[in-house]
């Protein structure tokens, strides 16, 4: 098992140096100089030089990766340049706010969809699987930042029954901090849930199919009880991986939702160190995105045995 | 809504909006527009901006300039505390201003005093407990102006302790009005009132004389969506929003209970001109052009009516904005045309360059598209990012470039936006020996009725050559909740919270 | 129930494709038009759809927002279909080294979210007009090799790929030959899904202020404006939100088509 | 319970599609306690689908539209859902074809096997598992307690039909409905399964609705038979009086339909050796549980010697997995002999240990079991068939879809069929184009893998006689694969027996169906009952003739290691025991060894 969990780690290895090299000389291929920036409508040759030597960029780039490299094998990201402050505690704390709002979103997707895909498949063609599938299908066609402004502006704006201003942290006031993270947990799941579901209707289908389902009811199972024992583990097999790269994917990609619901995330800060050419942040970021997504989809992996045996064997 | 919104808020902090995290905590070294209008409140210099944006004393009590006007001495106000509660001597004066002309230090204005650009401080050195004398390298006219400049920190005086024994920036040990408690990045940064702070006897006046923190927590809240925190205004959420978008002016006129507050501001916004390029290289295609612009009209429908149209690069909050009889820049289609005419502009496009971060600049960039058609100019629009358009900015790579220039206290600092030597740096539109002279001329003397006259004859020069295309001068737009008093806007757009209060409901 | 997912998907999106097609031919107003007296006009007979803050018209901006984003979606959809099934197919079906480096170098591309890629590479290419194609071409490959590569393992499992090879047909021959017609079948099912993706994304990177410079209208663009003026006039979100939505649930329902309809297909191969 | 009185009963059961084709019709049997009552009948039947019914389990699209089911006197048809599931699992149970699909691969097999039990009886979980360990332990199941709290995932198909029979007997049914339930095991593990079943039943009490279509089977094991075609019942009664002394001429063609021995004695007549396979090895990387974990290797073949003389027709028989496949693909270079040489008449030669493959392909052909999937899903068949031509070097397009059609035609496939694709043909004519395609090259060998298996009995017929038309048509070679001892038997010139990758006996046909002597031999002849003819419609079922058989002096047989370490030296050597017939032998007295005794089975090979 660990010794398994190792040798998956080695073999990403590769996938995580190859996506950072990647990024490290494309972020360095887009026009702008952060010096410029930082100086802003300022046009002062010396003082560039000067805040590009303090930033290291005035040497060659492979030197620069290397050292990087070196950096952050050592647990340092460095400072960014823009919010002049270490990008680990940036990453740290705008990660916290992401996986607060995706966990549970892919949480609630996940409670929510498998009961209600397990049920629309197992009701094949009746009018309540079309409109289970419809409902779903319709929640994916819709774009999350609409539904996010939406959301926003019904409950917030106008009902006035949820804070629209980006956020409070749960670790500081709970209770405030749940309130702030409603709205954009909801507007996520609402989307994930639409993509869920289909999975599971789908799997579920292909179980129901099979000999040893019809054998559980030929041993005299309730129907429930067919479900549930003998289809859902089965059917939690491909889901739960599926899940896994939902929440991998997600760990990085919020930045709608976060913009439109102005969260402090990853996504957000990525992007705007895009803008801002930080390049430490950028390179930050990448690092925990990747790193998210391959653990993700690690843990899933191993702990996918435990929900779904079957996968062990295939 | 509003009265439940005031009792369950009276009890709280008074809470402020900022666009964006502040870049650092280090006057005049990594900062931007929001850094400084946090750090403002936070650090004081000798002198400071008056209502006028001329510069007025601040920590310093009088001021003696020798007649040759190369020695500046001045006398500390006594009893004042640094935020540690040691006490304002010239020794921290000496540091601090040591620490800026130290290179290492990374000062954004040290080319203003190293010499780079003519002017240098010979020596800071301390006469005694209180006295302080500057010595220059030449006179300088523009010296005061330029050490309360806010985008250099305003030369803010710090205490030692501010950074560590590398010299690395710890945090503001300083002498304003309020003092950091924390800051939260990305989220908010918290301040409280300095109880040891010794105000100035007379009336509050720009950002020196009496600066009363009236309200004990002041806190701003970091929201980058417009709509959220437009949202945040509307529930009461936070009593105060500065530099309001024009295109939310809007929204806010729904919102009750709440009052925008504005004033003309600094700075201009307006397209800079590639002369190099050769179909702009004739000088009756960019007349044409700048003919063919309704600024009153743009500046309206850019601003939300909050802002007139000014052809000049000087705003008209400035002293020295051009008198209306030499003003200029009405529209004349048919003469543009005419010049286009004779020109034989055969309809080839010409690149306008803008960019989505200023909606300002990206929208003025839309409408002289517009305006251009009716005259048959064929303007193409290209979306840079702002990064990317300032690169072009620098390297002069463009043909024409939607602009703005943040506040500048002298004239002689706007015009040397676009005038220079291009050889030197290629951002420079503008490279008339004439108009150099003058703007040399211009930073030799201190004698008002001279400047105003060089700075006409330079803005006369401007509309012939067209370097430089002006538009407007924006509006420093704050919304403000009903229950604030005492807040005012001013021509440096910098928002000042001291002064500010929340009237209880019992005191209406 | 297959049929019907077909046939609603298919006529939405030929609804679409004809509102693209007529805003790429003409639109009642010029939809770059800025016209200061109609700023924010309501929906009347003239304006159906209202006026922006621009006074432009709103219903020609989201025609010609439907030829620009199909545009972008289709570009993007052929580009990242062509190329990763080419990609996907060779590295398949040739393996060895080849394949290793193509996995290894997908994998490293999986790794980013699909828009997060997409904004790295539109900033990367910032101005150029085709950015947004570009970059979310780029992003999406990776999709598109993955699914074809498993299919094209899964068809050299095949006994006519053995039966092929005991012909003594060249690699080449039954690559050609027996493994590229079989998945077609894929390919299509994935390529209908890329342009949900891409058409998604493009409105995504607009709405962050990173798609296809104005003044031409896009649909991500016109909700991403819309936004100040939410109170004034909402149907400056409602119309290209709805727009969006409704071309997606057109691509959703035939992709759901076309994979009930080639799935049985798809499981012989 | 009145003795005598049927246990339960079938009264004229009709079921019918939703369109409201009649699947099963107006039938009617009846099935005493303890009895073992057989459907037998081609496919499509309607054989499950009885089942099914009796379970009231009927795939949705199929009801129940008339008749009555009764069990103890009560009727089925009527009883509501709650109460039958007390009957299902209780008084009825079922086993189902496909032992890998019908244990849930996420459950334990113990939490299985007492599911049924707990439901119906109400024990506690601790009686539960002892009595299921008992049960474990009836079925001969090795290590019952780790079988229990294992899951399914890495059990043989043969394994889990145990357990799928202890599970379901565990509860004592009334009635036991089996549909195929030893169809897809090996020979020797389908016997033991019956004998375990019927032993047990007999215990019990209960009676068995056994469903198959092996004849031979049924007519060991069932007492009585009802015979079905379309869903109608033709003949029912005694089982062996139905399928021995058939009254009626269903049941007589099915039998016919049965593979028998060409009384004209098999290949005898020595010819040259087409190919001469010596000592070859092929190994296969299994699959590494980890990158850190090091490269391992099974022997598929171990060290098979044998030759394939021109124009005869040399079958391979034995379990599954005992690499029959694997040494038919050596042939079509498909895989490469890790060891050991293959020897081709006209000098081709390849051979293992990395020397590389052939130059120049002899014409060496392929017919595979799934015919389907051996056909280009995106081809027509026509153009499936021409394409071997392409390689045989003919240019001319249009020359080769003329010999693809005039090929087809051969095979029996009509013009208007040339252009369907597979999908639109059936098992049978998939076949057929397989066929056609495998000799339309002209090849000189064609290697057949179980080409007959997937087939229904009756198409079966069809291909077996069009295999043997061609063969005397183009005089050619066939290698023929098969665990189907019957269609062997009517086909082969010479039999080779291979078990666990060694070659144990070969020989002719005869010698090896009548005489075998290799103890792996004998068990899988005495496994598989085979329906003889010995008279026009009068059959016997067939067994073995003489009973012993003793190894050749101063050797003992050789049953070959299931597991044998790498590289092991094979002490074991085939020895002559009759005239061109060779078994596997351990010399007792170290004799000349292996190369000796090789040497004197090639000097008689060689022309
Ligand atoms: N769900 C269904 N819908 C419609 N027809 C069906 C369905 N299931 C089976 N049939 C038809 O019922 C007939 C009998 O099927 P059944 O499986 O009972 O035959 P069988 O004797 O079991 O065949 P085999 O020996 O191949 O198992 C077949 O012609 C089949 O086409
Ligand atoms: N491609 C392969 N890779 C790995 N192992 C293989 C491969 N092909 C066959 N084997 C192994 O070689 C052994 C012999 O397989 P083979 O298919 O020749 O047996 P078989 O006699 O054809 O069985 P069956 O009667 O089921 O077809 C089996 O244990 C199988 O697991
Ligand atoms: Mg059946
Ligand atoms: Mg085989």
């Amino acid at each position: 098992m660990m010794k398994y969990a190792a040798s998956r780690m080695l073999l990403a290895l590769p996938t995580i140096l190859i996506s950072l090299f990647m990024i490290f000389f494309m972020i360095r291929l887009i026009p702008g100089d952060p010096a410029q920036i930082i100086l802003g409508d300022v046009d002062d040759a010396g003082a560039l030089q000067r805040i590009r030597a303090e930033l290291g960029l005035d040497k060659p780039l492979i030197v620069q990766f290397l050292l990087w490299l070196r950096a952050i094998s050592g647990g340092d990201f460095g400072r960014s340049i823009a919010l002049d402050s270490p990008v680990g505690d940036l990453l740290f704390s705008s990660f916290s706010v992401t996986a607060l709002l995706v966990i549970p979103a892919v949480a609630i997707a996940g409670l929510l969809s498998v009961p209600a895909g397990m049920f629309s498949a197992w009701r094949q063609n009746t009018h309540t699987d079309a409109a289970v599938v419809t409902a779903a299908t319709a929640f994916l066609s819709i774009p999350s930042f609409w539904l996010g402004l939406i959301v926003m502006l019904v409950f917030g704006v106008k009902l006035d029954l949820l804070p629209v201003v980006g956020y409070v942290s749960p670790f500081d006031d709970f209770g405030e901090g749940i309130r702030y993270l409603i709205m954009p947990v909801m507007t996520l799941a609402l989307v994930e849930t639409g993509v869920f579901v289909r999975l599971v209707r789908s799997s579920t289908i292909e179980v129901k199919g099979l000999e040893y389902i019809t054998h559980a009811r030929a041993k005299g199972l309730p129907e429930l009880l067919v479900a549930r024992r003998h289809a859902f583990p089965n059917v939690m097999g491909p889901t739960w991986t599926m899940m896994g790269l939902a929440l991998g994917g997600l760990l990085g990609g919020a930045v709608v939702i976060e913009t439109v619901f102005s969260l402090p995330g990853l996504g957000r800060l990525m992007v705007e160190a895009v803008f801002a050419r930080d390049y430490p942040v950028i390179q930050g970021c990448m690092v925990v995105i990747v790193m998210s997504y391959v653990f993700m989809n690690l843990v899933f992996e191993l702990t996918a045995p435990i929900i779904c045996p079957a996968v062990r064997y295939s | 809504r509003g009265g439940d919104t005031v009792d369950s808020s009276s009890n709280r902090n008074f809470l402020v909006t900022l666009s964006s995290d502040i870049r650092s905590t280090n006057p005049g070294v990594n900062r931007d527009a929001n850094t400084d209008t946090v750090m403002m409140h936070i650090v004081e210099g000798l002198v400071a901006y008056r209502e006028d944006g001329t510069p007025g004393l601040l920590l310093a009590e009088s001021m003696e300039v020798s007649d040759d006007g190369l020695a500046y001495l001045f006398k500390l106000r006594d009893g004042l505390k640094f935020h540690n509660g040691a006490p304002v001597t010239s020794a921290e004066v000496v540091w601090s201003w040591r620490r800026y002309l130290d290179p290492a230090t990374g000062w954004t204005c040290l080319s203003d005093f190293d010499g780079t650009n003519g002017n240098r401080i010979e020596e800071v050195r301390a006469v005694d407990r209180l006295k302080v004398l500057f010595r220059l390298n030449r006179p300088q006219p523009l010296f005061l102006s330029q050490m309360a400049a806010i985008n250099c920190g305003a030369g803010a005086i710090l205490h030692p302790s501010s950074v560590d024994a590398q010299g690395h920036w710890r945090t503001p040990v300083a002498t304003g009005p309020y003092r950091l408690v924390e800051w939260k990045r990305g989220d908010f940064i918290h301040l409280e009132a300095f109880p040891g702070y010794v105000p100035r006897m007379e009336p509050r006046n720009g950002n020196t004389g009496a600066k009363r923190a009236l309200e004990k927590h002041l806190t701003f809240l970091v929201i980058r969506d417009a709509a959220s925190r437009l949202a945040a205004l509307d529930k009461g959420q936070v009593d105060i929003m500065p530099e309001v978008p024009a295109a939310e002016i809007r929204q806010i006129g729904h919102i009750k209970r709440v009052r925008l507050v504005s004033a003309p501001m600094l700075g201009s916004y307006g397209i800079l001109v590639q002369n190099q390029d050769p179909l702009l290289a004739d000088g009756r295609i960019r007349e044409a052009i700048a003919l063919a612009i309704d600024r009153d009209a743009l500046a309206n429908i850019v601003n939300e009516g909050t802002a007139v149209g000014n052809p000049s690069i000087v705003a008209d909050a400035s002293v020295f904005h051009p008198p209306a009889s030499i003003l200029g820049g009405k529209p004349d289609l048919e003469r543009s045309r005419a010049l286009l005419r004779e020109a034989g502009y055969d309809g080839s496009p010409i690149v306008l360059s803008t960019n989505r971060r200023y909606p300002a600049m990206f929208n003025q960039a839309l409408l002289v598209q517009a305006m251009c058609r009716q005259v048959g100019l064929n303007i193409r629009i290209e979306v840079l990012e702002w990064a990317a358009q300032m690169d072009r900015w620098r390297a002069g790579k463009f043909q024409l470039l939607s602009f703005g220039f943040s506040a500048r206290a002298d004239a002689a600092a706007s015009y040397s936006f676009i005038l220079g030597n291009r050889a030197r740096s290629p951002s420079k539109v503008w490279d008339n020996p004439k108009a150099l002279a003058l703007l040399e001329q211009s930073l030799r003397t201190g004698d008002e009725e001279r400047r105003h006259e060089l700075f006409n004859q330079l803005h006369l020069l401007m509309l012939k050559d067209v370097p430089y295309i002006g538009l407007f001068s924006p509006a420093d737009i704050n919304a403000v909740r009903e229950d604030v008093d005492g807040f005012e806007s001013w021509m440096f757009g910098r928002a000042r919270y001291w002064g500010v209060h929340r009237v209880r409901e019992g005191a209406r | 129930m297959k049929k019907t997912n077909l046939v609603v998907g298919g006529s939405i999106i030929v609804i679409v494709f004809a509102a693209a097609l007529i805003g790429a031919i003409g639109t009642p107003y010029d939809p770059t038009q800025i016209d200061a007296a109609d700023r924010l006009a309501p929906p009347s007979w003239s304006h159906w759809f209202g006026c922006d803050e621009w006074g432009r018209d709103v219903f020609s901006r989201t025609l010609s927002g439907a030829a620009i984003t199909v545009a972008i979606a289709g570009l993007t959809t052929l580009l990242a279909t062509g190329a990763g099934t080419i990609v996907g197919v060779s590295a398949g079906f040739l393996g060895g080294w080849l394949d290793k480096a193509v996995v290894a170098v997908m994998d490293a591309l999986l790794a980013f979210p699909a828009l997060v890629l997409a904004i790295a590479m539109t900033t990367l290419l910032s101005g150029a007009s085709l950015a947004p194609v570009i970059a979310l071409s780029v992003a999406y490959v990776p999709y598109v090799v993955r699914v074809v590569r498993t299919g094209v393992l899964t068809i050299r499992q095949a006994d006519y790929i053995t039966a092929s090879s005991i012909m003594g047909n060249s690699a080449a021959y039954t690559l050609a030959r027996h493994v590229a017609p079989n998945v077609v079948g894929l390919v299509t099912v994935i390529s209908t899904a890329i342009f949900g993706w891409a058409l998604l994304a493009e409105s995504a990177l607009s709405f962050l202020g990173l798609g296809l410079p104005p003044p031409a209208a896009s649909w991500g663009g016109m909700l991403s404006d819309s936004r100040n003026y939410f109170a004034d006039a909402p149907w400056l979100a409602v119309v290209p939100g709805l727009a969006i939505s409704f071309s997606l649930l057109g691509v959703n329902l035939l992709g759901d088509g076309c994979r009930d309809l080639l799935d049985p297909r798809m499981e012989r191969a | 319970m009145a003795p005598g009185s049927p246990i339960l009963r079938v009264d004229r059961l009709q079921v019918s599609t939703l369109a409201g084709r009649r699947i099963v019709d107006d039938v009617s049997f009846d099935m005493l306690s303890g009895e073992i009552v057989a459907l037998v009948g081609e496919s499509g039947s309607g054989k499950t689908t009885i089942g099914r019914a009796i379970l009231r389990l009927l795939p949705n699209g199929l009801a129940c539209t008339g008749g009555d089911i009764a069990l103890r006197g009560e009727s089925l048809t009527a009883t509501p859902p709650r109460e039958l599931r007390k009957i299902r699992g209780g008084s009825i149970a079922a086993v189902f074809q496909d032992p890998m699909a019908s244990l849930n691969p996420s459950l334990k097999v113990g939490r299985q096997m007492m599911e049924a039990l707990r439901l119906h009886e109400d024990v506690d979980a601790h009686e539960a598992r002892l009595r299921c360990l008992a049960m474990l332990e009836r079925v001969r199941i090795e290590n019952p307690q780790r079988c229990f709290d294992d899951y399914p995932g890495k059990f043989s198909g043969g394994m889990r039909q145990r357990f799928m029979l202890a599970s379901v007997l565990l509860t004592h049914p009334a009635v036991l409905i089996a549909d195929e339930p030893t169809t897809a095991l090996d020979a020797i593990v389908r016997r033991e399964i019956m004998e375990q079943a019927v032993e047990l039943t007999r215990e019990v009490g209960t009676a068995i609705l056994l469903v198959s279509h092996d004849l031979g089977m049924v007519a060991q094991y069932a007492e009585r038979s009802v015979v079905l075609k379309g869903g109608r019942v033709m003949d029912q009664g005694d089982a062996r009086q139905v399928l021995l002394q058939p009254r009626v001429d269903y049941t007589r063609t099915l039998l016919d339909a049965f593979p028998e021995r060409a009384l004209a004695g098999g290949g005898s007549t020595r010819r040259s050796p087409l190919v001469r396979v010596r000592n070859i090895d092929v190994a296969f990387r299994k699959s590494r549980k980890s990158i850190l974990s090091r490269k391992e290797y099974v022997r598929a073949v171990r060290d098979v010697s044998f030759d394939i003389r021109s124009g005869e027709i040399l079958a391979v028989v034995g379990e599954s997995g005992s690499g029959k496949s694997t040494v038919g693909k050596a042939l079509v270079d498909l895989y490469k002999p890790s060891r050991g040489e293959i020897l081709f008449a006209n000098g081709i030669e390849r051979s293992g240990g990395g020397k590389g493959g052939a130059r120049t392909r002899p014409q060496v052909q392929m017919i595979f079991q799934d015919a389907g999937g051996s056909l280009d899903p995106r081809m027509t068949i026509k153009q499936a068939v021409a394409e071997p031509l392409r390689a045989g070097g003919i240019a001319a397009a249009a020359e080769r879809l003329r010999r693809a059609k005039d090929m087809l035609a051969e095979v029996g496939l009509g013009d208007d069929m040339h252009d369907c694709y597979p999908h639109q043909l059936s098992g049978g004519q998939r076949q057929r184009v397989g066929i056609a395609r495998a000799i339309v090259g002209g090849g000189d060998l064609i290697v057949a893998d179980e080409p007959v298996s997937a087939l229904d009995v009756s198409i079966q017929r069809q291909i077996l006689d069009l295999l043997k038309q061609l063969h005397s048509a183009y005089g050619l070679t066939y290698l023929f694969i098969s665990h189907d001892l019957d269609v062997v038997e009517e086909l082969a010139d010479r039999v080779m027996v291979m078990q666990r990758g060694c070659l144990v006996e070969i020989g002719s046909r005869d010698a090896v169906f009548d005489d075998p002597r290799h103890p792996y031999t004998r068990a899988l002849l005495e496994a598989t009952p085979r329906i003889r003819r010995v008279a026009p419609s009068r059959y016997a079922l067939a067994s073995l003739t003489n009973r012993h058989a003793d190894p050749p002096s101063g050797h003992r047989f050789d049953v070959p290691a299931a597991e044998p370490p790498e590289h092991a030296v094979e002490r074991a050597c085939m020895v002559e025991v009759a005239d061109d017939h060779f078994v596997r032998c351990i010399p007792s007295v170290e004799c000349g060894g292996t190369a000796g005794s090789r040497e004197e089975a090639d000097s008689e090979d060689l022309p």
